[in-house]
């Protein structure tokens, strides 16, 4: 039973201290900025301290197009971050391909998921900063297991 | 030894001060993050506990449970010993900084040279943790942190020699006893040098330099150097370092603090105690991540032209002023 | 120096800056043979983010072709769709009302600010300055409401259809924009004296990664890139489109040549885009945003045309080779980084990582721009 | 002449054969190592305990001294040779030169034994003390009787800087040709 | 004579001081890399001053003495250190070695 | 020796302005949006993933399953299900299924469905932990949100929240 009290413990830390890696790829590292930024301030839940190196992120925000050339420095990236970590997958080209799927199309790889095991999903193209924190949050909710913030619905003006 | 040693008061405060470091530090991260956010208008850590002062220790939790990796091709025992070398000589300086006139672990008549010496193995941690690490980035920011280092150490230590000219004693509490009250803080003692406050300016500069502190962390450049020494580290070794960082930090503005800003001393010469020391390093550290989130980096050798061409030659002649003021008067 | 540099072949080393590096601004690899931290050898590898922009036009109708537009440069968007619509409009033979066009403009040069505000604090970001991005993004955000407004996105605008716009503005973009504008005029003075006239800067960026024109000329670099070197060329006063030349604006030229000049160009183009915006919402007539004739099923007749519009980053060209069917034969697209890049080798030769950062970031890459 | 454990001296004493430890073993990473730049941490590791001697030997003034000069700036400044000078981190001294190695040995075992049977024999007398160990002491004699030993330091090592600058730059020149 | 009490007697200074002297000679002879020569000699040095600062603490009549010579010793040290590594760092620029056997012929 | 001073004395002055700047700005109200305790509304043109429009006479869907989103979208994302039922006029929408995780969001089948059948919705903040499940049925969506019975009042699960504009400081 202490155990169970202990991994509750570390995992209410590791939730709340998300570092992300910077780490752009297209379109939608510019939200990811943005949501780091004064209006949305990541930091606020602790993961505003986007690290530079591998070894020191917790969670990678793959945000944006993978190409066929860059796939294989992600999956050494991925590797290279230290257990235990995350994937979120920003945007529709890192869940699926996004817009640049095609028929013969020869570039891209079609998802994140196809070499790395992404834990949280965030469609849009590109979501907007709302949604990133939204995902984090959610991958908050996976690690400890139950939700701490108010869910939003959302509206229209 | 003849000296007679308390050693429980000795053991005791050893283990208060890495308790203080360790305390101190993650003070510091939360204090950091909440001033820069509210330079850049945002809020900064707010959801972990109240004000997100839990924050520290979540990540402290986090860093501590994370998987440690020791890169294959890095020399495992240099890797492993040069966060410690950062470390433990951070924790050292601690025994002789005097927090109040009896709050201090080891009174010692050369306390100023103490903190210079285990001040100068903090270069040989980021060093070997550079070299280590077997990573180009690493090993260009070990080199860079030395010659910085270098290049620093000797505005400071001119700045510090003039110092003890003029108060004639290394030791850090009797240093602290000369300055009463405001009039007589060492920083607006214009009669002993008309150079003081700049001498001030030039040792907190060089404080800044020395412990790696933006504009000044050429070692860390996040866009040159990805992480710069402690790009490799993952988990606690990078915590170390961090801790380690912030130590210095600490030790560099109480030093500044002891030596012109009158330590502990109440600047209305009443209720001295440990209090004020804490507000003014607190106040000087606050300086100090003011100007991180201000400025831009500087280059390498827009540092080295700093030190050799401004203040080197106004710290030696602040040295040769001082002691002609000395002589004279 | 560089004599002295080359000469030591065998003393160098090679640093891989990136695909994932801070300072590359997305997955551009810059292989560097580094003598210390002097630089030998400065070579660019493409293709990180190559995303078959070109390929997917020759597959797709015109219409669908348009939110790759909004996609190659995400950061001026508008732009590329500006370039791309008039291209088609110019091989389809398709007049645009009026005011379609000044709406273009506008939101052209509201989105060349956020482009510019957006290199300014990543500039900032690569010199080691974290608060300035800060406050650029703050400016940028509410830039980006505005835009929102309009086009509905924030970031990968597909705003502009073959005749026109896809809606037109509402009520509060007028006041709105001009809130911004006065808003914007009180913060340029301020960004000026918190970076512009910070001594670390000037001592970072004077004289740092010199561009002669002769240079500029031969990678064939345009936009600021180039206009910071005294070519006074830009594509909206040099090839006139849409009502430019109907509007009143100066090109900001700087001679110099260093990172500082390019940077001084891009901080005096928002000033210019500011005063573009003010003209254009001075003179907004009323009337259509979209050709009534326009179209709906686009079949160009056959033919080769191009048309070269002012993106953020320099001259955006796309060239159209139309076979008459509903899909383009050919679709080449010109991007400026490509070539502003393709700079960096020669410039980058003897310098030191730090003051090569400062010429990379003084580029303003965009790299899927790029890569294509 | 036996104190306890857990008395204040018996504890110094722990602590002197700590640095005692630290400077065996210090002293044969330094000379055994096959990579440099573990040397130069066994060279550091052995000065930190010389420092403790001195710390012993009655001058913390002395062992902070050694900190400062040696740990923080000779080493500091070898392993900056060790990286300019070998690209590498795995370059190793080469396998150990039998013939010299043997030499080594004899030699160095010889000196050693020579050196503790003339610390043994030899009628070591104290003389009557006349100065102190404290720091002014030092200080003033230094600029006093001794000034020629200070003059000295600054000679040295002002040629030094000379030297040591103007060879780094005739090397930079030399492989310029 | 406790093994706790070594602290007090000249002789383990003298041993200790012989100990580095003797093994910096023989790495001197053992190494063949020039900066490993360099680390052995200050081995060396670091022996005599050992040696200096036993005599000075015991024997000395004036205590001073031996820490001025001590004094001494460090700054020759870091001059010695200083100019080896630049002839070093000469050398390597020149025979890409440092190697002892390497750089042994004169032709360069 | 001139410029060097003031070189030396302009820095300074130029440091301290930064540094006061800053300073100034520590002082300002905070422009975060807090924003699972505070949202914005979205902008009436806001695009996120697309829905079904309503019939306000009928309560039903406005679809009449020609195809046309299905045709212009340019990544093929919208597969559009009728069904003819025997007698009736026209199609009837059997499923709507729009696959948004390659959706580009550029507009194309709104502005193309001739009915105006489609509009954008305001659910700009999704995430999940499965990306089917981004893979909608629009119908399906359109019946949860419309129950027949219910017609009239539909919006009524919005419940209360604020309204947080932006704080509109300099």
């Amino acid at each position: 039973m202490r155990f169970a009290a202990l991994d509750k413990l570390l995992a209410l830390g590791r939730a709340n201290s998300l570092w992300p890696m910077t780490f752009g790829l297209a379109c939608c590292a510019i939200e990811m900025m943005a949501t780091g930024a004064s209006r949305f301030d990541l930091d606020r839940f602790g993961a505003g301290v986007f690290r530079p190196a591998p070894r020191q992120s917790d969670v990678m925000i793959v945000a944006g197009t993978i190409s066929k050339k860059m796939a294989p420095a992600i999956a050494t990236l991925y590797d290279q971050m230290p257990e235990p970590k995350w994937v979120v997958a920003m945007g529709n080209c890192a869940i699926s391909g996004g817009p640049f799927v095609f028929e013969g199309q020869y570039g891209i790889v079609e998802g994140a998921d196809k070499f790395l095991p992404v834990d949280v999903y965030i469609p849009g193209c590109p979501p907007r900063p709302e949604a990133l924190i939204e995902g984090l949050l959610q991958l908050e909710e996976k690690i400890t297991g139950s939700r701490r913030f108010p869910r939003v619905e959302p509206q229209r003006a | 030894m003849n000296e007679s040693i308390n050693i429980p008061w000795l053991v005791g405060s050893l283990v208060a001060a890495i308790a203080f470091v360790a305390l101190n530090a993650s003070m510091l991260v939360w204090l950091e993050r909440k001033v820069a956010g509210h330079i850049q208008r945002r809020i900064g850590p707010k959801e972990v506990g109240p004000f997100g002062l839990f924050q520290s220790f979540a990540d402290g939790l986090k860093l501590m449970s994370k998987q440690l990796i020791v890169p294959e091709c890095s020399d495992r025992i240099l890797f492993k010993v040069a966060p410690l070398l950062v470390m433990v000589p951070a924790i050292m300086s601690f025994v002789v900084i005097p927090f109040s006139e009896n709050l201090v672990a080891r009174n010692i008549n050369i306390g100023l040279l103490v903190i210079f010496a285990f001040a100068s193995v903090n270069v040989l941690g980021l060093l070997l943790g550079g070299w280590g690490s077997a990573n180009k980035y690493a090993v260009i920011s070990g080199a860079r942190a030395v010659s910085q280092n270098v290049a620093y150490e000797i505005p400071m230590l001119v700045t510090v020699v003039t110092m003890i000219m003029v108060t004639q004693t290394m030791n850090l509490n009797e240093i602290v006893l000369q300055q009463p009250d405001i009039f007589h803080w060492y920083i607006f003692r214009l009669n002993a040098s008309p150079l003081m406050p700049v001498a001030f300016l030039i040792f907190f500069v060089c404080s800044m330099a020395e412990t790696n502190r933006a504009p000044f962390d050429l070692g860390e450049a996040e866009s040159e150097l990805v992480a710069g020494f402690h790009t490799e580290y993952a988990g606690m070794g990078f915590g170390l370092f961090f801790l380690g960082e912030y130590a210095n930090v600490f030790i560099g503005c109480s030093l500044a603090t002891i030596l012109f800003l009158g330590g502990w001393q109440s600047p209305f010469g009443v209720f001295p105690g440990v209090w004020w020391f804490l507000l003014k390093v607190y106040t000087l550290i606050f300086v100090v991540m003011w100007a991180r989130w201000t400025f831009p980096r500087t280059t390498l050798y827009g540092l080295l032209n700093l030190s050799w061409k401004i203040l080197i030659p106004i710290s030696l002649f602040n040295l040769v002023l001082t002691g002609v003021m000395l002589k004279v008067f | 120096m560089r004599q002295l540099i080359e000469s030591q072949s065998d003393e160098t080393f090679i640093l891989n800056l990136g695909p994932q590096h801070p300072s590359t601004h997305g997955v551009l690899r810059v292989k560097l043979q580094l003598d210390g931290e002097y630089i030998v050898e400065a070579e660019p590898v493409l293709g990180y983010c190559h995303r078959m922009h070109e390929k997917m036009g020759e597959n797709r109708t015109f219409a669908q072709f348009m939110p790759n537009c909004g996609r190659m440069d995400y950061l001026s968007a508008l732009a590329y769709n500006h370039g791309y619509v008039c291209a088609v409009e110019k091989a389809a033979g398709i007049e645009v009302p009026e005011r379609a066009e000044w709406l273009r403009v506008i939101t052209v040069e509201l989105n060349r600010i956020s482009s510019h505000l957006l290199w300014f604090g990543a500039y900032l970001l690569d010199l080691g300055g974290f608060t300035p991005l800060l406050y650029a993004f703050d400016d940028r955000e509410r830039l980006l409401d505005i835009l929102d407004t309009v086009t509905g996105s924030r970031l990968t605008y597909c705003y502009f259809r073959f005749g026109g716009v896809y809606n037109d503005i509402d009520e509060n973009f007028v006041p709105a924009v001009r809130e911004f504008v006065a808003r914007m005029r009180t913060r340029l003075p301020m960004y000026h004296k918190l970076v512009t006239k910070n001594i670390i800067l000037m001592k970072r960026l004077e004289g740092i990664g010199p561009v002669s024109a002769e240079m500029v000329r031969k990678y064939g670099a345009t936009g600021p890139v180039a206009r910071g070197s005294g070519v006074s060329y830009d594509v909206r006063k040099n090839e006139p489109y849409s009502v430019y030349p109907e509007v009143d604006f100066d090109v900001p030229v700087y001679s110099e040549g260093d990172s500082m000049a390019r940077y001084k160009v891009r901080m005096d183009e928002i000033e210019q885009s500011l005063r573009i915006i003010e003209q254009g919402l001075n003179r907004l007539p009323e009337g259509p945003v979209m050709a009534p004739k326009a179209p709906k099923i686009l079949k160009p007749p056959k033919g080769d045309f191009y048309q070269a519009v002012e993106a953020a980053r320099g001259s955006f060209g796309v060239r159209l080779v139309s076979d008459g069917t509903n899909t383009p034969y050919r679709l080449k697209l010109r991007s400026p980084s490509y070539s502003n890049l393709s700079l960096f080798g020669e410039a980058a030769q003897g310098m030191l990582i730090a003051d090569a950062i400062a010429l990379l970031g003084s580029l303003d890459l965009v790299i899927p721009e790029i890569d294509r | 002449m036996n104190p306890s454990l857990f008395s204040a001296e018996g504890l110094s004493g722990v602590v002197f054969l700590g640095f005692v430890g630290l400077i065996a073993s210090g002293a044969l990473i330094a000379t055994h190592t096959q990579r440099l730049i573990r040397a130069i941490s066994g060279l550091a590791l052995c000065l930190l305990g010389v420092a403790g001697m001195y710390y012993f030997l009655l001058s913390p003034f002395l062992a902070l001294m050694e900190l400062l000069i040696y740990v923080g700036a000779v080493c500091v400044l070898i392993v900056f040779g060790i990286m300019l000078a070998e690209p590498k981190p795995e370059q190793t001294v080469g396998k150990l030169n039998m013939v010299a190695g043997v030499v080594g040995v004899i030699l160095g075992g010889v000196l050693f034994w020579g050196l503790v049977r003339l610390a043994q024999v030899a009628p070591w007398q104290a003389s009557a003390v006349t100065g102190d160990f404290s720091l002014e002491a030092v200080g003033t004699q230094l600029l006093t009787s001794y000034s020629m030993v200070f003059e000295l330091i600054s000679i040295v090592l002002l040629v030094a800087i000379i030297g040591s600058v103007a060879l780094a730059r005739m090397g930079r020149e030399r492989s310029k040709a | 004579m406790n093994i706790l009490t070594l602290g007090n007697f000249l002789g383990s200074y003298l041993i200790i001081g012989a100990f580095l002297f003797s093994m910096g000679i023989y790495g001197l002879l053992r190494r063949r890399s020039l900066i490993g020569m360099l680390i052995a000699a200050e081995l060396v040095l670091s022996g005599a001053s050992v040696n200096f600062m036993a005599f000075n603490r015991f024997i000395a009549p004036n205590p001073a003495v031996g820490q001025i010579f001590t004094l001494f010793i460090m700054g020759i040290a870091a001059a010695e250190a200083a100019i080896a590594l630049s002839i070093i760092l000469a050398v390597y620029r020149n025979y890409r070695s440092i190697d002892t056997a390497d750089i042994a012929d004169l032709e360069g | 020796m001139v410029d060097y001073f003031k070189e030396l004395i302009g820095g300074t002055i130029s440091l301290a302005t930064g540094l006061w700047i800053t300073f100034k700005y520590m002082w300002q109200p905070v422009i975060t949006l807090q924003y699972p305790r505070q949202s914005v509304k979205m902008t009436r043109r806001h695009r996120s993933h697309i829905e079904l429009a309503r019939d306000s006479e009928t309560g039903e869907v406005k679809c009449i399953v020609c195809g046309m989103c299905q045709r212009a979208c340019p990544s093929n994302c919208i597969t559009v299900i009728g069904e003819k039922s025997e007698g009736a006029k026209k199609k009837v929408l059997t499923k709507y299924i729009l696959n948004y995780n390659t959706c580009s969001l550029c507009g194309m089948c709104v502005e193309n469905c001739k009915p105006e059948a489609i509009t954008f919705s305001d659910e700009y903040n999704m995430a999940g932990y499965r990306k089917e499940d981004f893979i909608m049925d629009l119908k399906k969506r359109f019946d949860e949100k419309n129950p027949k019975s219910a017609a009239a009042t539909h919006n009524v699960a919005g419940g209360l929240k604020e309204d947080i504009t932006r704080t509109s400081s300099n």
